[in-house]
């Protein structure tokens, strides 16, 4: 036995008392009550790397406010005295050729990559999660042909439809994020979609049903929320995504307006300048990348976190 | 009667996300030349942890052994290399699993499957090994094997893959046969069959079979000597006829009277286990099974009572065995033979 | 190569083949015969021609590739003056309306046929036929009598000017007196083809092979499309002795910093003008490595304005935006490659004088003057709301957000920027929904006529919906002068009252910008972004 | 099966028919035509050109044009390229993407499959970490910025390949590394959860009691069940890395079926983009079929019409 | 119980046939015919995939009928209905699961779960009473008010399925499906489900249509008890009756194969081992489903679908052995047996 090894004489008469015990005693649940969430937060917790991820984003999102004013620039004046600077005391992330802050625009620029992102994927969530509840929780026909419709959106010419987008909407940043979501939320639906067959058939779909609850209360109220964990993580992964796809349309020319700056048309414009100015390539290349690795281990994190298979 | 299998103190513990869980606190049995040795208990007590570990099976990490030795012939089983175990595992010691439609490789035919083994342990070629492999399939009862031999596992029914998995654990006529609730997944029919099979299988190929199971009907009808598992501990053991006659433990009378008779008068209240398992995360210092002993003492919840051998066979974990407690008779519910009758 | 505009992402740099002769690169080694093997020039033409039949191009790289195969009656030489080429003797009349072209005696092609004066007939009545569409550059032709009516099917292709009086005599007659029509005839649109081979084949030109014909300094080899074309000398050529160039190899690299890398690598031996153009990160170091090579080119980089578009109905306003711009910061600064500050609309590669221009360049003083002065002329507090158009391309952008920033430092106002896709910005600037929009011209032809024609009439290639029936009665009067003093005063004065409406607010004057290997001798891209491979050597 | 396939085959058919309808209207909402450039062409001339191409046919008979020279397969000349059709302008490039497509799904299967594979079996320890991290920085890293830092050190600073082109098979390597990471990335985390799942599954503990080592467990137990996810994931990547990367084509220079793509978009180029499309599209849904197909192939339980993709 | 003999719900010619794969049809419950009297616990057992809980959710109108009736206090349940009238019927049919861990939302808190139907039906006019029905519920299942706000990961098995059962009893319902309530649990905890269900039925006067595999519990709650196979049933009487004189051979079979937890019982047991395995559904037999594994099956078993014949008062079998026409032809096989 593990125990040290116990010395039967040395027990009293005393101890061969019958236990008293409070009747509830063994109903107790030993613990604070921890939600859902608080759990998952607390196993979340422990996983150093998503922590950091966190705190990264955290970071990037008071320096997309902060970081302009630090600087002392803007993101627009040209200063040809300076075009081209490598990083100084002045200009700590050097200047670019129109002799701008690189360290003021790679902040003006988190602020829009990251909102971008964030607004993008949020639109992706919202469209791809009815989208994909109504297909799996309908099947069938439903199912058929909402996926084929997702399908046929996948195939039609990408850049046609932003070409479109771009001559019909004013020119401007919600246009270029619906732009994005056109095809983004297919994957999310995609997802759901699947989530939500399997769990369609969950016991606790059944018991709402027998309590006469109706398709809407089913799929919002049960089947969605506990579609959460992929959600997240798909979201995770959207949202670089997005600051992602927003550096390819700059790279097609359209992406956001000049003279704003976003990390993807900051990266794009600087690629050519690789071998003569790394710097302008180096620092919102650095932080598209740092955010795309934030939000992977927060994904990751998350996954195990909300993972109802880990929670034993 | 010679031992096979000799397991003594062992303890088993998984790192979790909370905390170490203490699956196995301080496991000890024997198993002998063609005995059945059945493990009781219910969910969670550590069953299949200890069965596992005979095999070193158990995924370390998270799991480690944290004591005890687990002998084989005579051989300390805890101190093999993966290399050695490879040796032993499928010849000497195999292993039959819960649920026959998850322990089968979906995409290997069953025939493919009984000759992994063959050929791993007996050197015999692809031919040979088909050979062996349908007379093995003959063995268990399958009819048709010329046919079913070339299927997947989904093409099977569920008895079917059962006795599929034992073809597999029996084809190097191994000398320990553990099997880890072969019969819960099936219907009472086809578990008829299962027990039977497993039966006249020892009778022919002498294996020693350790049958781990909660359903205490299966025990009566299969086993030797029972193991009686809760909270990660063996809390009673002893022969069929003792545990089922003579329990001592009150768990084991709780087990024994919780279950309803077929003889028995439908008005009466089943003898229940009030309260839950303990969480081995986080384990009681004393007897696991306190909090939930209608006949717990002051003793229980502190001190982890140490076996009283009651015969040569029977030892139990209770105090209540002790000469200072208070004699408690057993609950008629438990008393296996008359009719149960509820007492309180 | 003598389209205008730049396309959609070369804006600054005009565009040019750029040509030299060079080290051999991998596997055409092998093919090369012994001392030959170093005549090998490695070209980037960024893209695949998209189409080699003389009649139908009507870009920039298919010309770039044209003039090396094909030859036409003359040939611009190396101080960018018409020679004869094709055409052995040129006869003109006193009218300057009738030119009699002798065909080269020995001129043959590639297949050996004898070079006839019905080939050009023939190619020249081919693009002018209606049915022959995709013919984007019969305007090129419309010099030659009833040749504009004939192509809007209005007269028969019989009364076109252009009669084979036999095989070696050429007969053209134009519709007005011409001065640079010795210019045009140089241009690809007036190649011969061989009709033996090319009649009744409608895809002669779409692969090399036995049906692609030429008569220039060299041959096509192969065309692996998209990916490469192989040149070789014609030896049947009648200057054969004096082309030294026995291979040319131009790759299609499309992206400009790729071929930068394969340059350094020494893969290849031009970038830039006129074919591709310099990456503009690496020109400030090209420059100080005096690698950087700058040639001045025929063409004007500007912003439209749109006279119909408040604020920029009012001439002193559109004065004060075109003043208040700092040239000179965006030619060193931004483009770098050499340009010029544009302060008149005829490059001074025609009119040297330009080059000074009508206005002081970044005059603030004059401009918010002027700004407060067109104000009050429209009585407007403030100005209304103004955005540039620009056609999305990295150096466009600059140019705007440097602009951009001028307006709004200099005088104070606010401008919004919106960059849009090529096609779409056509559409825009078409259905003049801007107010300011860039565009540039390059010369078709080395004339003034052929800058200032543009905003003779509304519509076509002039945005702004500026109209001024003197300036146009000018440019009609100078269409008949045949004294060549005489019609530049006219111009001139054309000119004048274009730079004092001022629809457009020229920036700078484009150049050639390349860099080429040492071992690149005698290629040079010409005032009209074209380039002529046959007189190149490589000397290593 | 023969049944289902003929299914399959309906419906894709009728989705190509949405498709190309669909694109047909984008094409003609689109500003722009094929023949817009910043010269502008004397009306006469544009006239008949449009005339040439039926441009100046009411739009239902260019529709219905459409729609039968798309059934057979023959997507007409380009309006950019004189001379050239479609169909030739599509073989062509999709003969480079073809292959440079393939090396770089080989490179991502095989590597993205190895690193989950292995993190799986060394679950939780460095090994595990170091697979993870090259995984994430894979996904981290967006390609065109690779493309261009590959080419920069390997060919520029170093020398050992070459710059661009698609010559030989040294050209090959940076781009197909390029194009590969991602996917490589995304095919080993895929991997490796997979894996864990199926290493913690009984049939796997059967396989080790039987005695066999490690090796054989991973290999021949473990790996065609995990592989599921992984081919799922295949049939729209495959798709995708072989139509071709538009930037990874151009920084690298390749003539493949990308750039065709784009640029026949920014040149309105309406044959070429109809011809990409349906191609695309085609090979989509072929290859969403034939993923299917090897559903069944890996695992015997899943059958033809039936949900794919479970295990 | 039953004597009161009041019909609450009359299933007739019950048939659920699922569509599986292209025209393959899988007639999960093929023609049953029962009653359920009010107050009754009309127990069901067969083996596992014999249609047991297809039966009880089409009789929920989980499912929709393939055929028949299924008739409750004289309201057919599958007729068409508009949604308040289904909704309404929602409340007097209620139903408990197997499984403790899936059938309970992850997500929801306790008081969620338990109130979920109060809120569907508008039960509760404001919070307060909301809570206090929650917290009554809670306490009826013998868990307390403190756990109303914890989440169902926080409880063990036993303790969920009384979350289940409280969620059940909010709607106040007359009858309420069992399907397997206690197969999932430990064996220490089943004792306690099966007697709180017993203790509910005396207080609330609840129906129970209770379905197991476990005969020996199906015996201790059921008054009546079916006994199903492949989606037919076999045979039906009280279970006194049922497990004294079993009349069917698969009835006798299963009888002589649930093992009893007694050494001495079971080492002399005579049992009726049954050879080979369960047919497929999708493809069962013809005639009679069980004559493939039938120790008495002769020539007309595969011929003639049998009768639902009532042996005797109130004990029904289909079985030929029984009918009248058929019932010689057995007597030799029957001798064999005995
Ligand atoms: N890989 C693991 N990681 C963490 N904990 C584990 C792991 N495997 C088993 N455990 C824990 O060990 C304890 C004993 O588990 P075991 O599987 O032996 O129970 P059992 O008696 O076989 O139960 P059952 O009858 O349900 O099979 C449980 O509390 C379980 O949660
Ligand atoms: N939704 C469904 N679609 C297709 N087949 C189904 C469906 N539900 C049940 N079945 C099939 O119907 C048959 C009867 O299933 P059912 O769940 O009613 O059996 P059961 O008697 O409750 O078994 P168990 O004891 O395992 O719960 C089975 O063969 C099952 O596979
Ligand atoms: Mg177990
Ligand atoms: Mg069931």
């Amino acid at each position: 036995m593990s125990q040290p090894e116990l010395n039967r004489a040395e027990l009293e008469q005393s101890d061969f008392e019958p236990l008293v015990r409070d009747e509830a005693e063994a109903e107790k649940i030993s613990g604070e009550s921890t939600s859902y969430w608080q759990d998952a937060w607390r196993r979340f917790k422990k996983n150093k790397l998503a922590l950091f991820g966190m705190g990264v984003i955290v970071f990037l999102g008071i320096m997309s406010f902060l970081g302009g004013p630090i600087s002392g620039y803007d993101y627009y004046t040209n200063d040809y005295m300076v075009t081209n600077k490598a990083p100084s005391l002045e200009h700590w992330f050097g200047t670019d050729p129109l002799g701008r802050d690189i360290f003021a625009r790679t902040w003006y620029g988190a602020k829009i990559s990251l909102f971008i992102g964030i607004m993008a994927a949020l639109i992706d969530v919202i469209i791809g999660v009815i989208w994909g509840a109504i297909a799996g929780y309908f099947g069938g026909r439903t199912d058929e042909i909402m996926m084929r419709i997702a399908d046929i959106l996948y195939s039609v010419p990408y850049l046609l439809v932003v070409i479109l987008l771009m001559v019909i909407l004013p020119q401007g940043l919600w246009t270029l994020i619906l732009a994005m979501t056109f095809t983004g939320w297919i994957n999310m639906a995609r997802i759901v979609r699947g989530q939500v067959m399997q769990l369609r058939s969950e016991e606790y779909v059944l018991a709402a049903r027998t309590l006469g609850a109706n398709s809407n209360r089913i799929m919002f109220r049960h089947l969605v929320p506990n579609t959460l964990g992929p959600i997240l993580v798909t979201l995770t992964l959207t949202i670089p995504n997005a600051i992602f796809t927003e550096a390819f349309l700059s790279y097609l020319g359209l992406g956001v307006q000049a003279p704003l700056a976003s990390w993807g048309t900051m990266t794009s414009e600087a690629i050519s300048a690789l071998q003569y100015y790394p710097f302008q390539l180096f620092f919102p290349a650095f932080f598209i990348c740092l955010t795309m690795l934030a939000f992977n281990v927060i994904g990751d994190g998350m996954r195990d976190a909300l993972d109802p298979k880990a929670r034993k | 009667m010679k031992k096979v299998l000799e397991v003594k103190d062992l303890n088993v513990f998984f790192d979790t996300y909370k905390a170490e869980v203490q699956a196995v606190r301080g496991v000890s049995f024997d198993l002998h030349e063609k005995e059945t040795l059945a493990i009781v208990g219910e969910s969670g007590s550590g069953k299949s942890v200890t069965s596992q570990s005979i095999m070193k099976l158990i995924p370390m990490p998270p799991g480690k052994f944290a004591g005890g030795s687990i002998k084989f012939n005579g051989e300390e089983l805890i101190d093999k290399s993966e290399r050695q175990m490879e040796d032993i595992r499928g010849k000497e010691i195999s292993m039959i699993f819960q649920d026959p439609m998850t322990s089968l490789n979906p995409t290997m035919t069953v025939g493919k499957q009984i000759a992994e083994s063959l050929i791993k342990h007996q050197n015999m070629s692809k031919a040979q090994a088909r050979k062996r492999g349908l007379e093995l399939l003959e063995l268990v009862g399958i009819p048709n094997p010329e046919a079913r031999i070339d299927q997947y596992p989904h093409e099977y029914s569920g008895g079917m893959r059962q006795r599929g998995m034992i073809a597999i654990a029996l084809a190097c006529n191994p000398k320990v046969l553990i099997a880890d609730e072969p019969t819960t997944a099936l219907d009472v029919t086809i578990q008829a069959q299962i027990l039977d099979l497993m039966r006249d299988l020892q009778d022919k190929v002498n294996t020693s079979i350790i049958l781990i199971t909660h359903d205490l009907g299966v025990v009566a009808n299969a086993a030797h000597r029972v193991a009686v598992m809760y909270g990660g501990k063996i809390i009673e053991t002893g022969t069929v006829d003792e545990i089922f006659y003579n329990p001592t433990h009150p768990y084991t009378w709780g087990l024994l009277g919780s279950m309803p008779d077929l003889e028995g008068d439908s008005d009466e209240e089943l003898q229940a286990i009030p309260g839950t398992p303990p969480d081995l995360a986080d384990p009681p210092k004393g007897c696991p099974f306190a909090a939930r002993c209608p006949y717990a003492m002051k003793v229980c919840e502190n001190h982890m009572p140490d076996y009283f051998e009651l015969s040569d066979t029977q030892k139990s974990a209770c105090w209540l065995l002790d000469e200072r407690s208070p004699k408690v008779e057993p609950p008629e519910s438990a008393k296996v033979g008359g009719s149960k009758r509820d007492e309180q | 190569a003598c389209t205008g505009g730049d396309d959609e992402d070369t804006g600054d740099n005009g565009e040019e083949t750029g040509e030299e002769t060079g080290e051999n690169t991998g596997e055409d080694t092998g093919e090369e015969a012994g001392g030959d093997s170093e005549q090998v020039l490695n070209v980037n033409i960024k893209e695949e021609p998209p189409s080699l039949n003389p009649g139908l191009a009507s870009d920039t790289t298919s010309s770039s590739v044209l003039d090396q195969v094909f030859e036409g009656l003359t040939r611009i030489g190396p101080d960018g003056q018409p020679v004869n080429a094709m055409a052995e003797k040129i006869e003109t009349s006193d009218d300057l309306t009738t030119y009699t072209f002798t065909i080269r005696e020995g001129a043959t092609w590639s297949n050996g046929d004898p070079v006839t004066a019905q080939n050009f007939e023939y190619a020249w009545k081919w693009v002018l036929n209606p049915e022959n569409a995709e013919t984007d550059y019969a305007y090129q032709l419309y010099s030659i009598k009833n040749a504009q009516k004939a192509k809007a099917g209005e007269v028969s292709l019989d009364e076109v000017g252009i009669t084979a009086k036999d095989d070696k005599t050429l007969v053209v007659e134009l519709e007005q007196p011409t001065p640079y029509f010795l210019h045009l005839t140089a241009f690809h649109t007036y190649y011969p083809v061989n009709q033996n081979v090319v009649e009744g084949n409608d895809e002669w030109f779409t692969d090399a092979g036995d049906t692609f014909v030429t008569n220039g300094p060299y041959k096509l080899e192969s065309w692996s499309h998209k990916d490469k074309i192989v040149l070789k000398k014609n030896e049947d050529y009648w200057d054969a002795e004096n082309v030294s160039i026995k291979t040319i190899n131009m790759f299609m690299v499309e992206n400009e910093d790729t071929a930068l890398n394969m340059f350094n690598q020494g893969e290849l031996d031009w970038v830039g003008s006129p074919f591709d153009s310099v990456p503009l990160a690496s020109i400030p170091t090209l420059k100080e490595e005096g690698k950087l090579n700058i040639s001045p080119l025929a063409g004007v980089y500007y912003y439209a304005f749109n006279v119909d578009e408040a604020p920029f109905n009012n001439k002193k306003i559109r004065k004060a935006f075109a003043m208040s711009i700092n040239r000179k910061a965006i030619v060193e600064n931004i483009t770098q490659g050499g340009q010029l500050p544009a302060m008149a609309l005829v490059p001074p590669t025609i009119w040297e004088e330009n080059e000074e221009g009508y206005f002081q360049d970044n005059n603030v003083e004059e401009a918010k003057k002027l700004l407060q002065e067109g104000l009050e002329e429209e009585g407007m507090d403030e100005l209304p709301p103004v955005t540039i158009h620009y056609n999305t391309s990295e150096a466009h952008a600059a140019i705007a957000q440097a602009i951009q920033d001028m307006w709004r430092q200099n005088l104070g106002v606010e401008v919004d920027l919106a960059n849009e896709e090529w096609q779409v910005y056509l559409d825009t600037m078409g259905n003049g929904n801007f107010q300011v929009g860039r565009m540039g011209w390059l010369a078709d032809f080395n004339d003034a006529i052929n800058f200032l024609e543009i905003f003779q009439t509304i519509g076509g290639n002039n945005y702004t919906n500026w109209e001024n029936e003197e300036y146009a009665s000018l440019l009609e009067e100078s269409r008949t002068i045949t004294d060549k003093e005489e019609r530049t005063s006219v111009l001139k004065e054309a000119e004048q009252i274009f730079m004092d409406e001022l629809p457009i607010s020229p920036i700078y004057y484009y150049t050639n910008v390349y860099i080429k290997k040492d071992y690149v001798k005698d290629v040079k891209p010409s005032a009209m972004g074209s380039i002529n491979l046959k007189y190149g050597s490589i000397e290593k | 099966m023969g049944r289902y396939l003929i299914q399959r085959f309906g419906s894709m058919v009728v989705s190509l028919f949405f498709i190309v309808t669909i694109t047909f209207i984008l094409m003609q909402l689109a500003p722009g035509g094929p023949f817009a450039s910043e010269k502008k062409i004397p009306p006469e001339i544009e006239q008949q050109m449009n005339e040439k191409y039926g441009l100046n046919d009411p739009l239902h008979i260019q529709y219905f044009n459409y729609l039968k020279d798309v059934a057979q397969w023959d997507f007409g000349p380009s309006f950019k390229y004189t001379g050239q059709s479609v169909n030739d302008i599509i073989n062509r490039s999709f003969e480079y993407s073809l292959l440079l497509g393939l090396e770089s799904i080989f490179l991502a299967l095989s590597i993205g499959v190895f690193l989950g594979v292995i993190a799986a079996l060394r679950h939780n320890t460095s090994v595990d970490y170091t697979a993870m991290v090259i995984a994430v920085l894979g996904i981290s890293v967006p390609n065109f910025i690779l493309a261009a830092a590959l080419q920069y050190f390997f060919a520029m600073k170093l020398g050992v390949l070459p710059v661009a082109r698609f010559d030989s098979f040294l050209h090959t390597i940076l781009p197909a590394v390029a194009l590969a990471t991602t996917p490589m990335a995304f095919i080993a985390r895929l991997m490796r959860s997979s894996m864990l799942d199926v290493l913690n599954s009984d049939y796997i503990k059967t396989a080790k009691a039987k005695g066999l080592n490690e090796r054989v467990v991973t290999y021949r137990h473990a790996l065609r069940n995990a592989i599921m996810p992984v081919v799922s994931y295949l049939g729209p990547l495959v798709v995708a890395i072989l139509t071709g990367s538009f930037v990874i084509e151009e920084i690298f220079d390749i003539p493949g079926l990308g750039a065709e793509f784009v640029n026949s978009v920014t040149n309105r180029d309406y044959t070429v983009i109809m011809g990409t499309t349906v191609f695309f599209s085609a090979l989509l849904l072929v290859s969403i079929l034939l993923v299917d197909l090897l559903y069944t192939l890996i695992d015997p339980r899943i059958k033809f019409g039936k949900e794919g993709g479970k295990s | 119980m039953s004597n009161n003999k009041e019909k609450l719900l009359e299933i007739k010619n019950l048939k659920k046939h699922f569509n599986v794969g292209r025209k393959a049809t899988l007639k999960a419950v093929d023609g049953i015919n029962f009653d359920i009297y009010k107050g009754e616990t009309f127990g069901l057992v067969g083996e596992s995939g014999c249609g047991k809980s297809t039966a009880g959710r089409t009789v929920l109108r989980l499912y929709e009928a393939t055929d028949g009736e299924v008739v409750f206090n004289g309201q057919n349940v599958h007729s068409k209905k508009s949604g308040k009238d289904t909704k309404e019927l929602s409340r007097k049919m209620q139903m408990i699961f197997q499984d403790p861990y899936a059938s309970l939302n992850p997500r929801m808190t306790v008081k969620d779960i338990i109130a979920e139907g109060i809120d569907i039906h508008g039960l509760a006019k404001n919070k307060k009473e909301r809570e206090e029905t929650v917290i009554e519920l809670l306490e009826t299942v013998g868990l307390n008010k403190e756990h109303a706000n914890r989440y169902p990961h926080e409880f063990s098995g036993g303790q969920r399925q009384r979350i289940g059962i409280a969620r059940a009893l909010a709607l106040d319902p007359d009858f309420i499906v069992a399907d397997e309530p206690i197969s999932a649990l430990d064996v220490s905890i089943q004792a306690q489900v099966v007697n709180l269900m017993k203790r509910l039925q005396k207080e609330r006067d609840l129906t129970y249509l209770f379905i197991a595999h476990d005969l020996a519990m199906v015996k201790h709650i059921s008054d009546r008890v079916g006994v199903m196979y492949l989606g037919r049933m076999m045979e039906l009487a009280s279970s006194d009756d049922l497990y004294k004189n079993p009349l069917h051979p698969y009835t006798r079979a299963l009888l002589s194969a649930i093992p009893v937890s007694d050494p001495d019982v079971e080492k002399n047991r005579e049992r009726v081992i049954l050879e080979g395995d369960v047919p497929s559904p999708t493809d069962p037999p013809s005639g009679c489903p069980f004559r493939t594994r039938c120790p008495l099956a002769q020539d007309v078993c595969a011929e003639v679908v049998p009768e639902w014949i009532e042996h005797e008062k109130g004990h029904h079998v289909a079985c030929h052995a029984y009918d009248e026409r058929f019932s010689e032809r057995f007597d030799a096989a029957r001798e064999a047996m005995s």
